[in-house]
């Protein structure tokens, strides 16, 4: 069967035929179709399995609002669950497969649920599974787990790429329908910068949809002709497939661009989606509205969908979902449904109007005061039944029932920031309140404003408004003649009567008994019925039948709708793909890479490397018949120590600190002093956070009379510049000092062992003999002529020094000190054999640094001088903090070498009963022989 | 004396590389010197003076100014990063030390970055995948500390088709792969 | 959010680094204020639902601290200071 | 401590005032559905607010709700009520991402933890209704040696508090997630710390669950009743303004989480404590993919998977204070790419929808239940992101303190003065700045 249920007319280019499959049923289409509309076209209502009860399901829209025609788009990796078929755009070659059914969608096993549907009432979890508490692990959970969710995802790697960007606007238009496309084009035609974005493929809104007519062409054709000239305008952006999916603070909003969801795969290096971050000056929300449908007995039957998406489908798609259709309204644009499709020739038996008062319309069977009170149709729908005004039921043949009970303005993201829209008892509806995000306006259906002239008109003035606010003249021009037809709604939120279960939400099961059974046990809160029921919690937000739920329980509780109160919409306006969010950020790219000067050199020498944060180091170098990383660190350690070893420190954070007031800075920055250090000097600081505990540590160099070169550890390079830019901004902001960071601009290498002054003797320019350059010194030397610094410092052996070069000469240098000791036997050594060292000369680090332990806790309370003011001084000396009892940071020698210990062991008496009050503290950080460690005495 | 030490690039060899993608060259630039240039408290006149004297311009905040042999950009209040052929000025402080004495503080960065000079026609599509700036609408000597896929980089617009970008040196590779990946993506 | 920067304009939140009330400001004298001083400045916190004087910091910026006014409620930004000008009108200075 | 069910039954149908009182079963699901669910009852009672009472818990999320709950049953008092400025459980305790673990390091936490994981395996039973503690296993991967080193400490302080505590290595986490990102991370899993008793539990039921069973030993809960107010004499508590008229009371105890700074401000207090919003996020619903909880130990994600199968989810607070209840897009993204990192497999999977609720962020990441300087008034707060594990322990510690007016032995650390005496209790050790905790 090729397209049975295609008609004539509509926006689909028939030249062209699109294969696809859904599944694996081979169907046709044509360009402009989406899923739903070429399934419809091709006779297929059933598309999908309910949440709960496992019931039929068809598309009950047109549109982003769809609850029930969820598919599995794509297979493989790129399977995309909980896909729409109502906006899934059809291409060739496409394959779609049904979800939450087996062995298959027309035949599912856990539809037995819909036959206990009385058991599986709202809540009814609550109440049972408690016995024995064992079995809600071990048996009840299991069993509901396995049922849980819709589609699925097949745990293979994403395989697309997503992108991300910033955009910047006067204003932003969000919704392409006549109001936006009015908005636009008169801040178009003002020489605003616009961005006008709409989540279809086709501009136009409802326009594309109805045979609407503005001036005298037909409306499709003006949305067109409008679009064409806002593409001719430089000033003006426009972004079809794209979803504003958030308003966020001062006017930043979050769109998702479909860059490729119409293509089978992305182009190679394209991205599947752009998350664009939008900066608007203001915004104008153009929306539009989405039709709401009307509660009766097993009204969730596939054939059973909004009417005025049966009539889209016609208008636009030509498809007629049924060859006997009947409309259910409450309000005058139901009428509008049966007299388009009847233009097309589709055989309307019936409309079924709740109200009782306006014209009849002539050669249709128009029932007045009738509502719908059944229907029957095991896969889709087959007969309705009528109670007609006179109270006598009529059961009549359907294939495709169009439902209307009024239109919601799209209020969506008005409610971003949590503002609350406002009762239109005209309109039967809520429309945007107060409070919504500052700078967003709203205009056309979304604001209340139903007519098509009404959406013209409001666009327009928008715009000029929101254009006046920037200091921007926009003009009205006249507006092309559109329809303005009032309002005729008579309220019917659901068919009375009758013992059976009307849908609400579709998706979730959520039906009028749900509501009335969470009423009588006191969830009447809009929030306790949202979250004991779980209305509203679909997919769909609620988009369509939350309002429903609203007036089902206004009825039970008396009060009106809008003091029953709604629940608000939170981003995302529609779901986003994570991968979307994450953009570029996973895999490798997670995080950008920091590679030190010897990196290369350290790749030829086979390195193992390790993350310390951004920066990847040589944890250790293995060498020809080393299988086991203690081999190499062990050598690494005994050669430095028994001759030289060589390490790249420079991802230690250096900092350039300079100023009349450097001296005294410093002395404020850390505990012990500083402005007595002699230039050509440097000294080892300790830097407590103002809570007293120790924030950082490492060696300060004075080099000149104002010029200091700081050392911080790798970790807290950024957050401790941070801290003193703090300090000489906000606490002493005349202190004459200059701060900037130089980490990158210079490679640095630790040379120790007691070689080291041998090797280096080798290489440097100057005389670094010990009367030279004895311990501590610090200076500026040559390297063959090349500008250097060196530092007698040590944090990993005897004798040892810190030489620095600009870094582009790093490389070199570590294959100058290589070659240079080779008579010495000098050895690299990495990060793992550092930490072997540091622990063994006893300097604390990362392990004990981790803002838990005070000065005292160190060892190192002496250096806290109390003589002067420094951050964190007065604090540290809290009772708590200076208690003689608190744990200390000592060395341990194993009595048993053998022992091994890993560290974060703590340590028991022998026998002692493993519990905290037996804890004599824990091992912070181990080397081969030694262990450093948080001993409580 | 042992022979002197030679020189890497950023990204790891001896030579800068030039990228071409479509209409996007990326070139790495090793042939300029940098320092900082921060005036000392209540010396604003001073440094002024000496610049002048040295026609080193110091142009106002989120700019950038070129002279002769000197330019510069603003990085923060009082602060300056001025750029020198590196041929000539290798020892960037030694050059400006005597012309500003004690007036300043003056550091040498050159190595503390890697430069890129990003070249097309129009880079607009490409500055608003890379980074959160409204480059259409910015004037030719706009400077101005930016993020790129998580990397803080200093930017500055010579053109609508002409821009240089600082980063980190240490993930110049990084950095050159982020460019690379979003001009690829506009192809 | 955006943070209309006193020397730079407009500038997106992210670049920043937040800290917290800008009461952190008027740190007591450490030679002269003793530990219940200290105590009350560095841990209590008026914590308003409304209008809020914070420390940001410009890092992926010009490195600038500013003292920003900020709804807590509605997230508004009233106005921006550099944090170097309040100190010194606080009567901060070495 | 945990009573058993048997011996509960007694005390419901006993003490049952509220008259709303019904016992839950399976048999009583299939018995009402036989009958058209004409039977069921309404969870709780809406009285009016009574001239006094001797307890006034403010606050009805879930500590608050908790706190009246143990207060009657456990401690035996009554003329109780709650007052709720909204509706019951419409704070943290509604919209949190549901997990409950007891892996802290630090003495003056992990007792109280521990107790509280230890409520919650008997909670369903002791209040009757199932809030579907699922224990399903709490997973904190690492990435670095020092996250290992420090991850070893912590679960040896855990076993020594008598909680349960497994290390696992690369292979083991491989064994139970192949489809993490093993082969291609930019931070390697290097190995992960277990807590197999840790699991999540439906919030609100949470909420609800106490509710019913305070209201059916006949406390008051009155919802949309603010706080307006405390009156005060001579340095004792008499009763607080509410937006429904004064209300006396002997005893005063706040439990109002992010609020807490403007409730305690009608008792002259400032405390150590900043509001924070903290984003939490759902997926559309998918077939089963993650069973316990998992925590991303290289970026901010965590993440659980609904019985309805949503992917429950959410990282770092936005980072300013805020009353607002929503976030921005930056901790969105950031989040999201955390999770890409960890689970390149989710990238077509779609998030459904964002959330926010104000945090009590303390000075030290660590919470206060303690007595304040005025007589019969008490405070209970600052849990940062960690109330919801804590609310059976927070309830029972605060009940104790109130009924017996000294601290539970495993929340004697929680007191107010330890930031100036200098016994923080500060898990991360980030000091004196509450959006870091």
């Amino acid at each position: 069967m090729s397209q049975s249920n295609r008609i004539a007319g509509g926006q689909i280019d028939r030249s062209q035929t699109f294969r696809f499959t859904f599944d694996g049923v081979p169907y046709q289409g044509h360009p402009g179709d989406t899923l739903a509309s070429a399934l419809l076209a091709n006779g297929v209502r059933l598309m999908g399995r309910s949440f709960k009860y496992h019931r039929p399901r068809g598309p009950l829209s047109a549109g982003s609002e769809e609850p029930n025609a969820l598919v599995h788009l794509r297979s493989g990796a790129r399977q995309e669950p909980n896909t729409r078929a109502t906006v899934a755009e059809l291409f060739d070659g496409l394959t779609a497969t049904s979800q939450n059914a087996w062995p298959s969608v027309k035949f599912d096993a856990l539809a037995i649920n819909d036959r206990f549907n009385s058991f599986f009432t709202a809540g009814f979890y609550y109440k049972t599974f408690m016995w024995p508490a064992a079995f809600w692990e071990k048996v009840y959970e299991p069993i509901i787990r396995r049922a849980a969710g819709l589609g699925s995802l097949t745990r293979q790697e994403d395989p697309d790429e997503y992108d991300k960007g910033f955009l910047h606007c006067d204003l932003l238009v969000i919704g392409a329908g006549p109001a936006g496309l009015s908005a636009a084009l008169t801040a178009g035609r003002a020489g605003a910068r616009v961005i006008l974005a709409d989540e279809d493929f086709r501009m136009g809104g409802r326009l594309n949809m109805e045979t609407l007519t503005i001036g005298d062409a037909a409306g499709a054709d003006w949305a067109a002709g409008v679009v064409a000239e806002l593409a001719s305008l430089p000033n003006v952006r426009l972004m079809p497939r794209t979803t504003i999916i958030g308003a966020f603070d001062h006017g930043i909003y979050g769109a998702v661009e479909r860059v490729s969801d119409h293509l089978a795969t992305p182009a190679a290096g394209k991205p599947r989606q752009t998350l664009w971050r939008i900066y608007s000056s203001r915004a104008i929300l153009a929306a539009g509205a989405i039709e709401r449908p009307i509660a009766f007995e097993n009204n969730d039957r596939p054939g059973i969908m909004m009417a005025g998406s049966l009539r889209a489908y016609a208008n636009r798609w030509g498809v007629a979902v049924g060859d006997r259709v009947a409309i259910f309204t409450n309000n005058e644009d139901g009428l509008r449904t049966a007299t388009d499709l009847r233009a097309k020739g589709v055989d309307v038996i019936a409309v079924i109007d709740a109200r009782t008062d306006g014209t009849l319309l002539p050669g249709i069977r128009h029932l007045k005061g009738a509502e719908v009170i059944d229907s029957s149709g095991r896969l889709a729908l087959k007969t309705i039944t009528i109670r007609k005004a006179d109270g006598k039921t009529e059961t009549v043949r359907a294939t495709a029932l169009g439902v209307t009970g009024g239109w919601n303005p799209n209020v969506n993201m008005t409610s971003h920031h949590r503002a609350r829209p406002v009762w239109d008892e005209g309109l039967q509806s809520f429309i945007p309140g107060d409070g919504g995000p500052p700078g967003l306006i709203v205009a056309g259906a979304a604001a209340g404003h139903m007519s098509t002239h009404g959406a013209l008109a409001t666009g327009q003035a928008q715009a000029i408004a929101a254009l006046e606010l920037l200091g921007m003249k926009a003009k009205a021009d006249t507006l092309p003649k559109a329809e303005d037809a009032p309002i005729s709604i008579t309220p019917k939120w659901y068919v009375t009567g009758g013992k059976g279960r009307s849908w609400i939400d579709p998706q979730n099961d959520v039906t009028v008994k749900d509501v009335k059974l969470a009423h009588k046990e006191n969830f009447s809160s809009v929030e306790h019925l949202k979250r004991y029921t779980t209305l509203g919690m679909a997919t769909d937000q609620g988009k369509t039948g939350n309002v429903i739920g609203l007036a089902v329980m206004a009825g039970l509780t008396g009060q009106t709708i809008p003091e029953t109160g709604t629940t608000i919409y939170r981003p995302p306006y529609t779901p986003v793909a994570m991968g979307t969010l994450a953009g570029r950020s996973r895999g490798k790219d997670f995080k950008p890479f920091r590679l030190t000067p010897s990196h290369k050199w350290a790749e030829e020498q086979g390195a193992v490397f390790v993350e310390v944060g951004m920066w990847l180091r040589a944890q250790w170098f293995p060498r020809p018949g080393e299988t086991h990383w203690r081999q190499s660190v062990d050598r690494e350690v005994l050669a430095t120590r028994k001759s030289v070893g060589i390490c790249d420190v420079t991802t230690l954070g250096k900092i350039d600190i300079q100023g009349t007031d450097a001296g005294a800075f410093l002395d404020r920055v850390y505990a012990n002093t500083f402005s007595t250090l002699a230039v050509g000097k440097c000294r080892y600081g300790l830097m407590l956070r103002e809570d007293g505990m120790v924030f950082d540590d490492g060696t300060t160099a004075r080099m000149g009379e104002a010029e200091y070169v700081m050392t911080t550890t790798t970790a807290n390079a950024v957050t401790v510049f941070r801290h003193l830019e703090y300090c000489r901004q906000v606490l002493w902001p005349d202190m004459d000092v200059q701060l900037i960071s130089t980490t990158e601009a210079w490679a640095q290498f630790s040379v120790a062992g007691p070689n080291a002054r041998k090797l280096l003797e080798k290489i440097v320019d100057q005389d670094i003999s010990d009367d030279a350059f004895p311990y501590m010194g610090a200076g500026e030397i040559t390297i063959g002529g090349t500008r250097g610094r060196l530092f007698r410092i040590s944090f990993s052996g005897e004798l040892a020094y810190e030489i620095a070069v600009p870094t582009r000469y790093g490389d070199a240098l570590i294959r100058r000190l290589m070659e240079a000791g080779q008579e010495f036997d000098a050895i690299v050594y990495g990060t793992e054999a550092l930490g072997v060292m540091r622990v063994e000369k006893g300097h604390v680090a990362g392990n004990e640094l981790n803002g838990q332990s005070t000065a005292l806790n160190m060892g190192l309370g002496k250096m806290v001088s109390k003589k002067k003011d420094s951050i964190g001084m007065v604090l540290s000396q809290r009772e708590g903090m200076v208690d003689p009892n608190g744990y200390r940071i000592v060395g341990v020698k194993p009595v048993d070498p053998k022992g091994q210990l890993t560290a974060g062991s703590h340590f028991l008496e022998i026998g002692a009963e493993p519990v905290m009050a037996n804890d004599g503290g824990w091992l912070t950080s181990k080397s081969t022989r030694r262990i450093w460690a948080a001993i409580s005495p | 004396m042992a022979d002197t030490l030679h020189a890497l690039t950023a990204l790891g060899h001896a030579a800068p590389e030039t990228v071409e993608i479509g209409p996007y060259r990326i070139t790495e630039r090793f042939d300029v010197a940098l320092a900082s240039i921060a005036s000392r408290k209540g010396r604003d006149k001073d440094v002024e003076k000496a610049a002048k004297a040295e026609n080193l311009p110091l142009p106002g905040p989120a700019a950038a100014a070129e002279g002769a042999t000197w330019a510069s950009f603003w990085v923060a209040p009082q602060m300056w990063i001025v750029e020198a052929p590196f041929a000539s000025h290798e020892d960037i402080v030694s050059h400006l030390k005597p012309a500003f004495g004690d007036a300043a503080s003056i550091t040498e960065q050159t190595d503390a970055w890697v430069r890129f000079d990003l070249a097309a026609p129009d880079l607009v599509p490409l500055m608003e995948r890379l980074c959160n700036v409204d480059f259409s609408k910015a004037a030719a000597g706009f400077a101005s500390r930016v993020v790129v896929e998580h990397t803080s980089c200093y930017l500055i617009k010579r053109g609508q088709g002409e821009v240089t970008l600082y980063g980190p040196r240490s993930s110049a590779r990084s950095l050159l792969h982020a460019l690379e990946t979003a001009a690829t993506s506009l192809l | 959010m955006i943070i209309n920067h006193p020397i730079l304009g407009p500038r997106d939140s992210q670049e920043f680094v937040y800290l917290g009330d800008a009461s952190l400001m008027t740190r007591p004298d450490g030679m002269t204020a003793g530990i219940e001083e200290f105590h009350d400045w560095l841990y209590n916190r008026d914590n308003p639902a409304g209008l809020h004087r914070e420390l940001w910091y410009h890092e992926q910026g010009d490195r600038s601290w500013l003292v920003v006014t900020r709804n807590t409620v509605t997230h508004e930004i009233t106005s921006v200071e550099l944090a170097r000008d309040v100190a010194r009108k606080m009567g901060r200075s070495k | 401590m945990r009573p058993s069910v048997g011996q509960h039954c007694k005390q419901v149908l006993n003490r049952s005032k509220g008259g709303a009182g019904m016992r839950y079963s399976g048999f009583r699901v299939i018995a009402e559905a036989l009958t058209g669910h004409k039977g069921w009852k309404p969870v709780w009672r809406d009285p009016a607010p009574q001239a006094e009472y001797d307890y006034i818990v403010v606050g009805g999320g879930g500590h608050g709700l908790a706190t009246a709950y143990y207060l009657a049953k456990e401690f035996r008092q009554a003329r109780i009520a709650v007052l709720e400025k909204g509706y019951l459980g419409g704070g943290s305790v509604g919209r949190n991402t549901t997990i409950i673990r007891s892996n802290y390091i630090l003495d003056g936490n992990e007792p109280f933890y521990e107790f509280s994981l230890k409520l919650w395996e008997g909670l369903e039973q002791d209040f009757n209704y199932n809030a579907m503690v699922s224990q399903r296993g709490i997973l904190n991967l690492i990435h670095t040696d020092a996250q290992r080193d420090a991850f070893v400490r912590r679960g040896n302080a855990m076993m020594l508090n008598g909680a349960d505590a497994t290390l696992l290595d690369r292979e083991q986490i491989r064994a139970m997630y192949p489809w993490l990102n093993f082969d291609n991370a930019r931070f390697p899993i290097k190995g992960g710390l277990a807590q197999k008793r840790g699991g999540t539990v439906r919030h609100d039921a949470v909420a609800w669950g106490y509710a019913r069973g305070a209201d059916l030993r006949g406390v008051d809960l009155i919802q949309n009743c603010e706080v307006t107010g405390m009156r005060i004499e001579n340095g004792r508590i008499k009763g607080v303004e509410t937006t429904r008229g004064y209300i006396g009371a002997k005893k005063v105890g706040v439990a109002v989480a992010g609020s807490s700074s403007r409730v305690m401000a009608h008792a002259g207090m400032r405390l150590p404590m900043e509001s924070h919003v903290l984003q939490a996020f759902v997926s559309e619903g998918l077939k089963p993919l993650i069973d316990g909880v998992m925590t991303f130990g290289a970026g901010h994600f965590y993440v659980s998977q609904s019985d309805k199968g949503g992917l429950v989810f959410g990282g770092d607070i936005d980072g300013y204070n805020s009353y607002a209840q929503r976030g921005n897009l930056p901790v969105i993204e950031d989040v999201a790419e955390g999770g890409m990192a960890l689970m390149p497999a989710i990238g077509r999977a779609r998030l459904l929808r964002t959330w926010g609720g104000i945090m009590d962020m303390s000075m030290d990441g660590s919470p206060i239940i303690d007595r304040t300087h005025v007589e019969g008034l008490y405070f209970n707060g600052g849990w940062c992101y960690g109330g919801f594990k804590a609310t059976p322990a927070s309830g029972w510690c605060f009940a104790h303190l109130m009924a017996k007016d000294e601290p539970h032995k495993t929340a004697t650390a929680y007191r107010f003065d330890r930031f100036l005496k200098g016994l923080m209790i500060d898990e991360k050790g980030q000091g004196a700045q509450p959006n870091l905790h």
